[in-house]
């Protein structure tokens, strides 16, 4: 993936805009006649992750696709905060199935479109993890294996939060939810379980699998344009903090999301073709406390009995990350080599 | 298209859901006073100027800074820079070089001959100021842009008071101090140089001057009384600046001896070598730590080849021989004699123990308080009798020449203020932008550029000037380095990252504004504001 | 309305048998229905297909239970299957063996039946001449022709050639136009056997 | 063109002439064949444009069929049994969002025990989802009724499912006349969906509706139902018109203007029924039928008015309502109480149980002597039965009872297709 380099050290190379830029080398965020593909007035919470995702993404498909673009939605928070009757806050054309058929919808949004002979309308589906590592894993594992043309987005938060923060197959060991409550000698959600999607997306030979996080917008856009370049089965895997549910200052989300970055928590890479292709070094290695101390789902690993030792069994997983991807560069002090080149 | 009921909704229309009722506490826009304006003495607007600047519009630069200080190219040369000292970027990795960029706006002034902004009407005041130094030129060009009458008068042949006479060319080249000098008599003074005030209130009254400002400075090199053969050769620094400045260097012989240990040691002993002396050696009774002479003057001179010696004496000078006691630093700092001896071959000895200031011409004039050598003053700069004004190092004050620069416009102002009977309202200041109000994320690293230097060899043999100036590409990499702190530079991260679009984009130089009618209050654009530039409020109730 | 119903095994196309029975009738202008016992049987399993004929609409979806006729596809189901059920001395039995009924061991049960409507057919030897392939269908059906008289061999011959595409079509109906040519030829010789 | 084919296939090649432009397939028997057969089309070129899309089960079938149809494809689709249970969360998501969808069902009992061959259980699961269920009595029925189905799902933008029953009639090769692409192309406009996905017209299909609207979304759907009984019989007659063929319409009576017994019925085993009725008509008894075509929209006053005349109404149905009776006769029970006719409900054909016309003679012989019970299951192996219930009677873990009740009756009797 080519990146346009960034001199411009005062604004910085992860500001949101840059006046310094031309135009077209702005994000599309940064531009006051953005799609705003989720508008003013939906339900989510304050400081809510997942509406911040699904603007980032869905504007810069709107950009690559010329606002030819349909997107698919599974039920969850986004769907319930964006479309409560009489009410929706989308402003393209969208449509809400069932929570565990996104995908298989999508595919059948584009096989109209292609028949309908047109071709130049895109199809995203999205979902949140539940939706898509959960109950939709199947119908998702079926329109990766035809490379239906179709991008999938999975805004993960961890867990099904618009049930009231329970686990999910993407909730991570020792995190506290309704249904992994902090008691007994593993307290939170246990180790060694969960699915690893953006691999086994991976597995499929996908054209374009990528992760990304709401903390960089930057790199979040490149990887939606990217994926916008190419036809056939395409997954994001988006991370995106929800303040309910993690326990987490409303005005923390972009932060904790850097956080879980810069600690190795949540590899950044994209991969085509079943290959890593590119991977976001860390910039400031990060140890794992610092992601965790901020929020309260954690808050049990550091209480009247803290728990160093599985502090630890994160960080071991953390560091595994980082040796996996080669996250951790000479670059990792070095913030202008680390977005400039990748 | 026909929809039906309920399941199938308009586009946007949750638009009509105003989720403003959810906030407990607002965001809010503000102004912080960025550390670098807070602390130059001249009261630059420096990130002002630098914001211009990143984008290239270097007369806008210009003009800006000029707005302020006239001497962008001197000061870009001479000044101190406390506001590098100051700047926050020293805590993400080294100061931005803005003192550099001064010089190189400077420069361009000068190269492109940009012509400073016109006076205002005239006011038919007439004020006299006495000394052409910083100060002076200061207050002249600040008067006559308010519309005064100026007569500036000054005892030297040439104009510049110690930027000419104390301040060695290959620090300050003539051609750079003529051309801004030029440019502040070019709009409109009447100057009469060589000429001594006696009697400031004689003249005042003579000349019907509505006020006078004093900024005679400091000329008068203290001396100590060193026991000395007659043989030997004992000038005081100031002196032999002024004389090499005014071209008629005194003969020093090979072996320089500078006793003192500011500024002024450093320019005399440079000065030396650069007259062909072979040993130039500084007598100091402290050590490195606790000579005021600021660092890199220092290594300029040691890398010429000047010598120290630290923690010495003068005992007494005869027949070509330096007498030295070794002395000791006490707990508290101070030196101490140890009645330890040793002996230093040299032709001369030059004397850089501070300077005094003459103050003859008040002899008229007796109400005006001195004290310790200097003139006392209120923070308008008029001393206790009405109308009479002074600043530079005639006043208690650092004596450097931004110093006297910015005494020079605040001088200006309270004599406007006094001859015009106004007020003198002092805009509000901000509070400080501290690092800790900064999200440095958003900011990459960036390695400071290196003035180029010129080869030592040709700094010891020519008056050249030593520090060369930055390329454009250097200049606009350094301006771009500003932090912008405590003031929005328009990065669009509160558009970017609130989750409701509660943020307005008001276009290019408009800033933003919030829509109330959305903002949840959730705080995140203040989090990750890069600059501080935003704070959270709590609703009004 | 004439009712046939066809045992055999799994693979050994019973139920392509039943279609094209019906597909010959229909072609001559009759009411026909055809259609398979509905199992999860596999290869090689016990396997029974279903036709009737009718010169009116036919409208029940009963399975034949009172057949008029019976094909066996393979004698191993004999002792397997309650093959006769339903089938009244009356109805016409046509068995794929080289063997007689006697041979069979049959010739007991059905003593009572008309001997003109008994009849073995080497059908597999036909298709192995005709085919190089052991699918008794296509003889067997010629057979049925020969022996019922509910259909032509002219609609079976079509029926084949449609079903099956070029030379597995000439070589089924070759096959079933020898047994025909067989089944015609040995009632000739019973008539002879039995001169009163 | 009248042909002597299978009705998996002539429903196939019919469906194909409705110009499918989305079609999703899955396999699950009995339905098999249809979709194999219009895959085939698509992929010889003779069925273009259309998207055949192998799907990884009836769920993603089902969700396919809403995108596409959500996005202005006509869209077609087929299941049966588990996989319409599968699918059942799609189903009624379609029907919600008032997508034209045509789907076959070929009728299939459902498991456990598992069980592959025909009764009606699965439609009756779906019975109110808010699709329109038609039952088709012949092969030739069953392909006229997908041309008429999409002409109606289009028309109220409701998805229409098409009933036949599994290897009964899927399975049975007769003569089905297969129209001509002109005359379907006349009878079925192209597709104009009433709402469709459209970036130039950007809405939000799929909205969540709570208390305020969601009841009357609902009496919506039924109000859309109601008119839906309207617009059967004209699309019935205007079918006929161009074919010349009397096909489908809300139920159709048979030898009813004197009869006192009236056999209700849905699907195939109208045929034996018939069958059945001849012969007691010829041995003096005045008995009808009728059979329903439109299960649902339910036609309550045609049924009323068909049954008027009858005492005695016997509902004869291949599913019920396990801890009361028949779906069907609740339905017929309903609409003609008041009327002094009694309603006898019949569960016949479970799990493809053969309906012979033997049984059914003796079911009417029955109820001509008066002593035909409320509730009947007909051809109930009943000392199986008895025996079974004594032995959980006996012992407390008697094991489970279908494998109990093969065990009795053999592995032929539970096995074979052909008893007698």
């Amino acid at each position: 993936m080519t990146r346009k380099p960034v001199h411009f050290y005062q604004v910085g190379s992860f500001a949101v805009g840059n006046r310094l830029l031309d135009d077209e080398n702005r994000t599309v965020q940064s531009n006051p006649n953005r799609t705003n593909s989720i508008d003013s007035g939906h339900r989510a919470c304050q400081g809510c992750g997942e509406v911040l995702g699904a603007r980032y993404a869905l504007d810069a498909a709107m950009r690559a696709s010329n606002g030819q673009l349909v997107a698919v939605n599974a039920t969850g928070c986004l769907e319930v905060f964006s479309t409560p009757y009489p009410e929706t806050s989308w402003r393209i054309a969208w449509l809400h199935s069932l929570f565990g058929n996104a995908p298989a919808v999508a595919t059948g949004v584009a096989a109209a479109m292609r028949v309908k002979g047109k071709s130049e309308v895109r199809v995203v589906a999205q979902a949140g993890d539940g939706g898509t590592v959960d109950i939709g894993f199947g119908c998702l594992s079926g329109m990766f294996e035809r490379n239906d043309d179709v991008l999938f987005i999975c805004y993960d938060n961890q867990g099904y939060m618009n049930t009231g923060v329970q686990r999910s197959a993407a909730t991570p060991p020792a995190a506290r939810t309704a249904t992994t409550v902090t008691a007994g000698p593993e307290p939170g959600n246990v180790f060694g379980q969960g699915k690893d999607l953006p691999r086994i997306a991976m597995a499929h030979d996908i054209p374009y699998v990528a992760t990304a996080t709401v903390a960089d917008l930057h790199d979040l856009e490149q990887k939606v344009e990217r994926a916008m370049e190419i036809h056939g089965a395409r997954y994001l895997h988006v991370l995106v903090p929800c303040p309910l549910g993690w326990g987490s200052a409303s005005d923390e989300t972009i932060h904790i999301a850097r956080l879980a970055k810069e600690t190795g928590l949540f590899p950044v890479f994209e991969a085509e073709h079943g290959k890593v292709t590119g991977v976001s070094p860390i910039r400031r290695r990060t140890p794992v406390e610092e992601y965790l101390k901020l929020q309260r789902r954690y808050a049990h690993l550091f209480g009247p009995t803290p728990r160093p030792d599985i502090v630890a069994r994160l960080q071991e997983i953390a560091d595994e990350n980082i040796a996996r991807y080669g996250l951790v560069t000479n670059d990792t002090e070095d913030s202008v080599s680390t977005e400039v080149t990748a | 298209m026909e929809t039906p009921f309920a399941i199938t909704l308009d586009a946007g229309t949750s638009r009509a859901n105003h989720t403003g009722s959810w906030r407990i506490e607002r965001p809010l826009y503000v102004d912080r006073l960025p550390p670098c304006n807070n602390a130059c003495p001249a009261g630059e607007d420096i990130q002002g100027w630098l914001y211009e600047a990143e984008s290239g519009n270097y007369e806008a630069a210009w003009r800006k800074l000029v707005a302020v200080n006239p001497f962008p190219s001197i000061m870009g040369r001479i000044c101190f820079h406390p506001c590098e000292t100051a700047c926050n970027r020293v805590q993400v990795d080294d100061a931005v070089g803005i003192n550099a960029v001064e010089r190189f706006l400077g420069d361009l002034a000068i190269e492109h001959g940009w012509a400073l902004p016109a006076t205002a009407l005239d006011t038919g005041k007439r004020i006299l100021v006495v000394g052409a130094g910083p100060a002076g030129l200061s207050a002249t060009y600040h008067l006559r842009r308010l519309g005064h009458q100026v007569r500036l008068v000054d005892s030297a042949e040439q104009l510049g008071g110690m930027m000419r006479y104390g301040i060695p060319a290959y620090r300050l080249p003539r051609a750079t101090l003529d051309a801004e000098i030029a440019r502040v008599v070019g709009v409109g003074v009447e100057v009469v140089v060589g000429h001594v005030v006696h009697d400031i209130e004689a003249e005042r009254r003579a000349g019907k001057f509505d006020a006078v400002f004093l900024a005679v400075g400091a000329q008068i090199g203290r001396r100590v009384d060193i026991p000395a053969g007659d043989s030997s050769k004992v000038i005081d620094a100031v002196s032999f600046l002024h004389q090499v400045a005014a071209g008629d260097p005194p003969l020093l012989g090979r072996r320089v001896a500078v006793y003192g240990g500011g500024d002024t040691a450093l320019d005399a002993a440079r000065t030396a070598r650069r007259l062909g002396a072979t040993d130039a050696v500084i007598i100091y009774r402290r050590n490195r730590e606790r000579m005021p002479a600021h660092g890199e003057e220092l290594e300029q001179a040691l890398g010429e080849g000047v010598t120290m010696r630290w923690l010495s004496t003068v005992d007494r000078f005869e027949d070509g021989r330096l007498v030295l006691e070794t002395m000791r630093l006490s707990d508290q700092g101070f030196p101490e004699p140890t009645g330890e001896y040793e002996e230093l071959d040299a032709d001369s000895l030059l004397l850089a123990l501070g300077q005094d200031t003459d103050l003859s011409l008040l002899n008229g004039a007796h109400d005006v308080v001195v004290n310790d050598g200097v003139v006392e003053v209120q923070s308008t700069m008029m001393t206790n009798v009405d109308g009479v004004f002074a600043g530079g190092d005639a006043v208690p004050a650092d004596r450097t020449a931004t110093v006297a620069v910015g005494h020079g416009k605040r001088a200006a102002r309270g004599i406007d203020a006094y001859v015009m009977g106004t007020a003198l309202e002092s805009a509000p200041k901000h509070e400080l932008a501290t690092f800790e109000k900064l999200n440095t994320w958003y900011y990459s690293e960036a390695p400071r550029t290196q003035r180029p230097e010129l080869e030592r060899i040709r700094r010891q043999t020519n008056f050249e000037e030593v520090v060369g100036g930055l390329t454009e590409e250097n200049a606009l990499f350094e301006a771009r380095r500003c932090l912008s702190c405590g003031n929005c530079f328009e990065c669009d991260n509160c558009f970017g990252v609130c989750p409701d679009n509660a943020v307005i984009k008001l276009g290019d130089g408009q800033r933003y504004q919030f829509d109330f009618d959305f903002c949840k209050g959730c705080g995140i654009c203040v989090k990750e504001c890069p600059c501080g530039a935003i704070t959270m409020v709590p609703e009004r109730t | 309305m004439f009712q046939i119903r066809i045992h055999g095994r799994g693979g050994q196309g019973v139920v392509t048998a039943a279609e094209l029975l019906s597909v010959a009738a229909f072609a001559e202008g009759r009411h026909a229905q055809a259609f398979p016992s509905f199992g999860s049987e596999r290869m090689g399993a016990p396997v029974v297909s279903f036709c009737r004929l009718d010169d009116r609409e036919i409208r029940t979806r009963e399975p034949v239970m009172v057949p008029d006729a019976l094909i066996i596809q393979d004698v191993t189901l004999l002792h397997q299957v309650d093959l006769f059920s339903g089938l009244s001395s009356e109805g016409y039995v046509l068995v794929n063996s080289t063997n007689s009924f006697d041979e069979l061991g049959l010739g007991e049960f059905l003593r009572t039946f008309h001997s003109e409507r008994l009849l073995t057919c080497p059908a597999t030897e036909f298709a192995l001449e005709h085919l190089g392939r052991p699918l008794p269908n296509a003889a067997l059906l010629g057979g049925f022709a020969a022996l019922t008289h509910q259909i032509t061999l002219d609609a079976l011959d079509r029926a084949l050639r449609d079903r099956f595409e070029g030379v597995v079509g000439e070589c089924n109906a070759a096959a079933a136009a020898a047994a025909f040519q067989y089944v015609i030829d040995k009632e000739e010789g019973l008539v002879r056997a039995s001169p009163n | 063109m009248l042909r002597q084919i299978e009705g998996s296939r002539a429903v196939a090649e019919t469906v194909a002439l409705c110009r499918p432009e989305v079609v999703c397939a899955y396999p699950i028997s009995p339905q098999t064949h249809i979709i194999e057969a219009v895959g085939a089309m698509v992929k010889e070129g003779l069925l273009s444009p259309c998207e055949f899309i192998n799907v990884e089960s009836e769920f993603a079938a089902m969700s396919v069929s809403i995108g596409a149809s959500a996005a202005g494809a006509r869209t077609y689709t087929a299941t049966a049994s588990q996989g319409l249970l599968f699918m059942i969360e799609a189903v009624y998501n379609a029907a919600g969002l008032g997508l034209p969808i045509v789907m076959t069902l070929a009728n299939r009992a459902i498991g456990a025990p598992i069980n592959i061959w025909n009764d009606h259980s699965d439609a009756m699961a779906v019975r109110d989802s808010g699709w329109i269920q038609l039952f088709a009595e012949t092969n030739q029925e069953a392909a006229d009724l997908h041309v008429q189905a999409f002409r109606l799902a289009e028309e109220l933008s409701v998805p229409v499912m098409v009933c036949m029953d599994g290897f009964i009639l899927t399975h049975a090769v007769e003569g089905v006349d297969i129209l001509e692409q002109s005359v379907v192309d006349g009878f079925l406009p192209p597709y104009e969906p009433r709402q469709v996905l459209d970036p130039k017209d950007p809405v939000s299909i799929g909205a969540m509706v709570g208390p305020e609207a969601f009841e009357e979304v609902r009496y919506l759907a039924h109000l859309r139902q109601m008119d839906a009984l309207a617009r059967i019989p004209g699309i019935a007659k205007a079918f006929e018109e161009v074919t010349g063929r009397a096909s489908g319409g809300l139920l159709r009576s048979y030898r009813t203007e004197d009869a006192d017994t009236i056999v209700v019925a849905l699907g195939s085993v109208l045929g034996t029924i018939k069958d059945a009725v001849d012969i007691r008509r010829e041995a003096g008894e005045r008995v009808g039928v009728v059979g329903i075509t439109s299960f649902r929209p339910f036609p309550a006053e045609a049924v009323r008015e068909a049954l008027s005349k009858a005492s005695r109404i016997i509902v004869i149905e291949k599913a019920f309502s396990i801890g009361f009776g028949g779906v069907l006769a609740t339905d017929v029970a309903l609409v003609v109480q008041g009327a002094d006719a009694k309603v006898f409900s019949v569960v016949a054909g479970l799990g493809g149980r053969a309906i012979t016309r033997r049984s059914l003679e003796d079911l009417l012989a029955q109820s001509a002597r008066g002593d035909l019970k409320s509730l009947t299951f007909l051809d109930l192996d009943r000392a199986a039965v008895d025996r079974e219930l004594t032995r959980m009677a006996n012992t407390r873990r008697s094991g489970p009872s279908a494998e109990n009740l093969l065990r009795d009756l053999g592995s032929d009797h539970g096995a074979s297709k052909v008893k007698s």
